[in-house]
């Protein structure tokens, strides 16, 4: 056993976990407040890097405004959506929700292709490209740099909604709609609040991802592995998407290592069905209480 | 005993801390109308679903005609004549009234899925003879056949609960579990339901087990009563014993004027509003 | 304008075609469709070829999703189980259509009820999730499972026949595939009509309610799972034998997207949602084209700039459906049909 | 809206349901499905106005032989059963000579019924290695070397450069991108060169850096992509370079285009793609056909200074369908499949005047002849760095 081989392939897939985890994290929030599996947050990723694109590369703005710019981007795509689709569906069956969510995603994909046209791009380098060496061990500057950014905004979404007042009422909300209503709280408001932060942590994770991956109408579809993260973590559980998505991120990374890629998504999706048999809510989730 | 259909033995229930029923025990004559009453939270609707088998009991257990049916799973034990409603109506809204009581049937039919496909012969014999069984028997019993193909999400209020107790009805009952048959009910409809309970229990000699919070309708037909607090068997008896048990009145009263206790359950027994 | 129907006994009262215009209705639709196949271009008898396999799938995922309320995403992997298996069976084999389909329907069957046992335990979209895992598995297999699936370049379908007849014109597809679909949209409605229809109905309202009240609920989702992955299969095995070769690449993701948004689109839960779901999906693209070639004369380039415009309109309509008529077209048409009944009323 | 919305679903299915048809011309009809949307959309539309631009010139030259030539297509995105139902309505309507055609599921797909019925002769965007086969495929043809002679080319390069070379080959993890990947590895063996490493990626946008970190050891001269585009090449070539090795890129023809240094920039510098075609910016004109190509393009698109091989391709693909049609025409042939047939296996060294890189022979029902083309990235552009290789 290499085992060198084996610590830097844990690193490199820690560092894409993290990245998995704020997109889990944004879905999530979504999710919590909402109730809705938002199928087009993939979607959202690519739209947001694809602003990044514009500003940073095409009208050539510093990356550190074209940053924040992108992930304004984002978070108000996901807000107009709100207002617009997600909104009037209030009440239908989250069959009826997950397909417009769909919907969406098919229009946001024809949409880049108008505006961006279909062919591949790659970003603009904006982070430091020297290798780092920790020892031996060696890690790509892109991703560790990505992750090191995924986690600070990670740690300031925890952060905010641990303590502000809108942290407050997206959890009121998510743990009884009526009663915080009630309370004088706007859940309207907070729907539409939690589709901005979640579209907004997304964006910075699309970005991210399209930073090293690069760039395409399609590059949406990597969200399925979001996906796998969020139920195995449980779908409404922050916790939950913080550890699976560094869970995920490491196991796919170690299947790419070890079997191959070809192996990835079998694993990950392998993993899930068992998951879910012993533990039908994820690992973190709140168990639905079912009444007669 | 030998005309206990249903006897409950020491059932305990609880969820993770929360005690629900502790240790209760008592029988359900057959023939006769038995009532569960006790304020919300006493544990009605929970022994309801512990009878039914949604709830597995920690502990105790359940006979049914001298068999104990505590293992069984809640289709086994629909099918051997435990029918019951739910306290918050619970028809299928994606069918129509009709649809909704050919339903309760459903374990005493036998079509196969091949057979279901193609409606042939078995399917539709089977079919037609539910029809006109659901239709003379149920139907025209509880006078609903100006109803039959609408949707149940359209009736009004008193029909659902009076089409739920048609469902309970094409189950083909050896004991009819009543959840709260009038709760919510105007007086007029409250006084149609009690008739069909009456109506049933007289002419077709059939065992009601209910839940009630409704303590007139509770006194004027049950025959036995049996009353919960806190999850505990505080007192059973005829309605005339209950009424006038002590621990009953200051379980509904909390603490305190007895009398005035017995008045106004005196007054509701007199079913003015 | 009709006045309303005297029926008299139970089975006329429980007909499917209850009244003398419906039947009617039907005779024609039945001539129409027998008809059709002479007097359309090879092209619109294509398109037709694949709507009858589109309805008779579709209708698999509504006795799933629409009735049972089970959410799947592994439609299109069934589809995959049943396609392989029918070419396998029909060249390894020498079986017949009459006999492959089947076979194949029943091992998919199979396969559908060993992913549906999660529904036990699993609700909702995180069985959506799970039945998705089930289809990169499935995908896995068909990829690498080289001595039968023929790993990445599929395998071709060398004897197409029925009944010893060779299927390789679509006029003769044709009047294999839409007997079938007829036959399974029949099925789907008598289901309706005795107790496993209405038990599925019930596990898809109150799952709970309906365990107390006699229904065994992994019973009939299984079934549910079952079935459906019956039609998927006989769908796939039919989707075989008229594109004759089957790749990993030919059914994917989006497969069972199409079919869960063709459901959606044309009512979930209705007999004739599937049907009226199946024909539009399967021609919008088509009828995108036709429109962007009116546009062509007044701009040359429309075929080419406008081409990712239908990809907009294609998620556009999914949205716009479950926005302003989320009861689907099977909903449009009742609406419709009422208005035409009451005419010249006011409704 | 709501009645607007329902009132616009009711047109469009009626609309659907009456599907007019056309009557055919005598001009010889080309027809098309095109890749305009879709996962390849970004290689179809320049392809397919490649093909458009080639017929439009032709055409304005007095057609072929005093044939016009006919250009009819449609999108489909990639999906086969959409391809399949282009291909039965085109062809009814307006009954094709050649047609070209997509993926390879579709190649395969429609493979019965082109031998069946249709007068048609087709080509297509697959190079998948299954197509060579001209018996099973007798209607078929491969404009250029397969994906499997395409890494052979590459393979063949690399052992003469550097005998005994490592070797490591990275494909995605999709039909396409699978297709040579047993036929390389028995290749490499022959050719003496030590496979060090075979890695499968998903497709598309994925981080690689593990994948780095196993080539970072196993120490490959070349590293062989196949069944990309552009991205994760780009990403790779980086990292491998910020580590500072020196192994050497190469890839097949469709990670061979001039997205590699327009998009990845300096990094691309010395990337070694395989070509059977001459790409449109060249240092110095390769031939005759090559100056009127880039001519005509001045001409109708002037905003257009640059375009991709793939629109090159598609601009041969309409050349080698001109020139089968001109000799048969010539040898006073009826213009029936099997003559057509007949006259394409005969091409032998075709001077094409510079659009193909190679003298075009047909063999194995398919061009398997490509060069090494290398880029050069302060300049923008390939650089041809080998002979003409041909893969027996």
């Amino acid at each position: 056993m290499d085992w060198l081989f084996f610590f830097e392939s844990s690193i490199a897939g820690l560092a894409t976990g993290a990245i998995y985890s704020l997109v889990a994290l944004g879905f999530v929030i979504i999710y919590k407040a909402t109730r809705v599996i938002n199928f087009a947050i993939g979607e959202i990723m690519m739209i947001s890097a694809y602003l990044f694109l514009t500003f940073a590369g095409i009208l050539e703005w510093h990356p550190l405004i074209a940053l924040p710019l992108a992930m304004l981007g984002g978070g108000l795509l996901g807000s107009v959506t709100e207002k617009l689709i997600i909104r009037p569906m209030l009440g239908e069956s989250p069959i009826s929700v997950v397909m417009v969510t769909i919907g969406l995603s098919s229009i946001l994909v024809g949409a880049a292709q108008i505006i961006w046209g279909p062919g591949p791009r790659i970003l603009p380098d904006f982070l430091p490209r020297a290798p780092i060496f920790i020892g031996e061990l060696y890690v790509s500057s892109k991703i560790a740099y990505s992750a090191l950014i995924a986690i600070g905004l990670l740690v300031c979404y925890l952060i905010y909604f641990r303590f502000s007042r809108g942290g407050v009422a997206l959890r009121a909300t998510a743990s009884d709609q009526a009663a915080a209503f009630s309370m004088g709280i706007s859940v309207p408001k907070v729907f539409n609040y939690a589709w901005f932060f979640g579209s907004m942590a997304a964006a910075l994770a699309g970005v991210l991802v399209a930073a090293s991956g690069g760039l395409s109408p399609y590059s949406g579809s990597m969200a399925l592995s979001i996906l796998v993260v969020v139920i195995f973590g449980g779908l409404d559980s922050l916790t939950g998407a913080l550890v699976g998505g560094l869970l995920v991120g490491w196991l796919e990374t170690m299947t790419g290592a070890f079997l191959g890629g070809e192996y990835k998504m079998l694993t990950i999706f392998t993993l899930l069905t068992f998951v879910l048999v012993l533990k039908p809510y994820g690992l973190f989730g709140t168990k639905e209480i079912e009444r007669l | 005993m030998a005309d206990d259909i249903l006897e409950l033995k020491g059932i305990s229930l609880s969820f993770g801390g929360l005690k629900v029923l502790s240790d209760v025990s008592f029988t359900v004559p057959e023939g006769k109308i038995t009532a569960i009453v006790g304020p919300n939270g006493a544990g009605k609707t929970s022994l309801f679903n512990a009878i039914s088998g949604f709830y597995k009991p920690q502990a105790g257990e359940i006979f049914f005609k001298g068999e104990n049916i505590g293992h069984l799973h809640p289709p086994k034990r629909a099918k051997l004549g435990l029918a019951r409603s739910f306290q918050n109506i619970a028809l299928f809204r994606g069918m129509t009234v009709l649809d909704n009581i050919k339903l309760g049937a459903h374990s005493h039919l036998k079509t196969g899925l091949l057979a279901a496909l193609f409606y042939i012969g078995k399917a539709q014999r089977e079919e037609m003879a539910l029809r006109e069984e659901v239709e003379t028997k149920i139907i025209d019993f509880l006078e609903i056949d100006h109803i039959r193909n609408m949707s149940v999400a359209s009736l009004a209020y008193g029909l659902q609960k009076r089409v739920e107790l048609a469902r309970a009805l094409a189950i083909g009952p050896q004991v009819l579990l009543l959840d709260e048959p009038v709760a919510g009910m105007n007086r007029e409809e409250k006084e149609d339901m009690a008739r069909f309970i009456l109506d049933l229990n007289q002419e077709w000699g059939m065992t009601v087990l209910m839940v009630e919070h409704d303590m007139g309708m509770v006194m004027d037909i049950s025959d036995k009563v049996v009353v919960l607090n806190f999850g505990q068997l505080i007192a059973q008896g005829t309605a005339e014993d209950v009424k006038n048990d002590p621990e009953v009145i200051k379980a509904y009263l909390g603490s305190g004027n007895v009398s005035d206790m017995r008045r106004r359950l005196g007054v509701e027994a007199a079913g003015s509003e | 304008m009709r006045i309303g129907d005297a029926v008299s006994t139970y089975p006329s009262d429980e007909a499917i075609f209850r009244t003398q215009t419906q039947k009617v209705w039907m005779g024609i639709f039945i001539a129409t469709l027998l008809t059709f196949p002479f007097v359309s271009s090879p092209y619109t008898l294509f398109l037709a070829c694949l709507v009858g396999i589109a309805v008779i799938s579709a209708t698999g995922l509504n006795i799933l999703v629409g009735l049972t309320g089970q959410i799947s995403l592994g439609h299109g992997g069934f589809m995959g189980v049943g396609a392989y298996t029918a070419v396998w069976l029909a060249d390894n084999m020498g079986m017949g259509l009459a006999l492959s389909m089947p076979l194949a329907g029943l091992l998919t069957a199979a396969v559908g009820v060993v992913v549906g046992l999660p529904s036990l335990r699993v609700k909702g979209l995180y069985l959506a999730i799970a039945t998705m895992a089930a289809s990169v598995i499935l995908h896995f297999i068909f990829v690498h499972w080289e001595p039968v699936t023929g790993g990445n370049a599929g395998i071709n379908l060398q004897n197409a026949n029925i009944f010893g007849i060779n299927l390789n014109s679509d006029l003769r597809m044709y009047f294999v595939v839409v007997p079938l679909a007829i036959i399974a949209v029949l099925g789907e409605r008598n289901l309706l009509r005795t107790r496993i229809g209405r038990a599925f109905i019930a596990v898809r309202d109150r799952d709970i309610s309906a365990e107390v009240l006699g229904v065994d609920l992994l019973r009939y989702k299984l079934m549910s799972f079952g079935l459906s992955s019956f039609y998927a299969g006989c769908a796939g095995a039919l989707w075989a034998y008229f594109f004759k070769v089957v790749t990993p690449e030919s059914f994917p993701l989006d497969t069972s997207i199409f079919y869960l948004a063709a459901i959606i689109v044309g009512g979930m839960g209705t007999v004739l949602g599937p049907i009226l779901g199946a024909i539009f999906m399967t021609l919008v693209p088509e009828i995108l084209k036709i429109l962007t070639a009116v546009v062509v004369p007044i701009l040359p380039n429309a075929q080419v700039l406008l081409s990712p415009v239908r990809v907009v309109v294609f998620g556009a309509l999914i949205v716009g459906f479950l926005l302003y008529e989320p009861h689907g077209m099977a909903e449009m048409w009742r609406r419709t049909r009422r208005y035409s009944h009451l005419w010249p009323f006011k409704t | 809206m709501k009645k607007i919305f329902m009132g616009l679903a009711v047109v469009l299915l009626t609309l659907g349901l009456c599907v007019s048809t056309a009557t055919a011309k005598e001009d010889i009809v080309f027809a098309e499905t095109a890749l305009i949307t879709g996962v390849f959309g970004f290689a179809g539309g320049e392809l397919h106005e490649g093909i458009v631009d080639y017929f439009n010139y032709t055409n304005e030259n007095g057609g072929i032989r005093g044939h016009k030539i006919k250009h009819v297509f449609e999108d489909c995105g990639y999906k086969v059963d959409c391809s399949v139902a282009t291909f039965k309505k085109l062809t009814a309507e307006h009954n094709p000579l050649f047609y070209s055609g997509d993926s390879t599921g579709f190649m395969k797909a429609i493979n019965p019924e082109l031998q069946a019925t249709k007068n048609t002769l087709m080509s297509g965007v697959s190079y998948a290695s299954e197509l060579t086969d001209e018996t099973k495929y007798p209607r078929s043809f491969i404009i250029g070397p397969s994906y499997t002679d395409q890494m052979s080319i590459l393979l063949t390069y690399a052992a003469k450069e550097m005998p005994g070379a490592k070797v490591a080959i990275v494909h995605s993890d999709s039909g396409f991108g699978r297709d040579p990947i047993e036929a390389g590895k028995a290749k490499a063996k022959e050719l003496g060169l030590d496979l060090v490493e075979v890695i499968t990626t998903k497709p598309g946008s994925v981080d690689v850096s593990t994948e780095v970190l196993k080539l970072r050891r196993k120490k490959p001269d070349y590293v062989l992509f196949h069944g990309y585009v552009l991205t994760p090449i780009n990403e790779f070539m980086q990292q491998m370079k910020d580590l500072g090795m020196a192994t050497k890129f190469m890839g097949t023809y469709w990670s061979s285009s001039e997205l590699m240094y327009m998009k990845a920039k300096e990094v691309s510098d010395g990337y070694l793609g395989v070509m059977h075609l001459n790409y449109f910016n060249m240092e110095k004109s390769p031939g005759k056909e090559w100056d009127a190509m880039r001519a005509y393009n001045a001409k109708v698109h002037p905003d257009k200074l640059t375009r991709p091989n793939f629109y090159m391709f598609g601009w041969f693909q309409g050349m080698v369908w001109a020139e089968v049609i001109g000799r048969t025409v010539d040898a006073g042939k009826e213009l029936t499949v099997d003559n057509l047939r007949a006259t394409l296996n005969s091409i032998e060294n075709w001077d094409t005047g510079g659009i193909a890189s190679v003298p075009v022979t047909v063999r194995n029902n398919s061009i398997p002849f490509g060069r090494v083309f290398k880029v050069n990235a302060a300049e923008g552009r390939y650089e041809p760095v080998s002979e003409v290789i041909e893969i027996k």
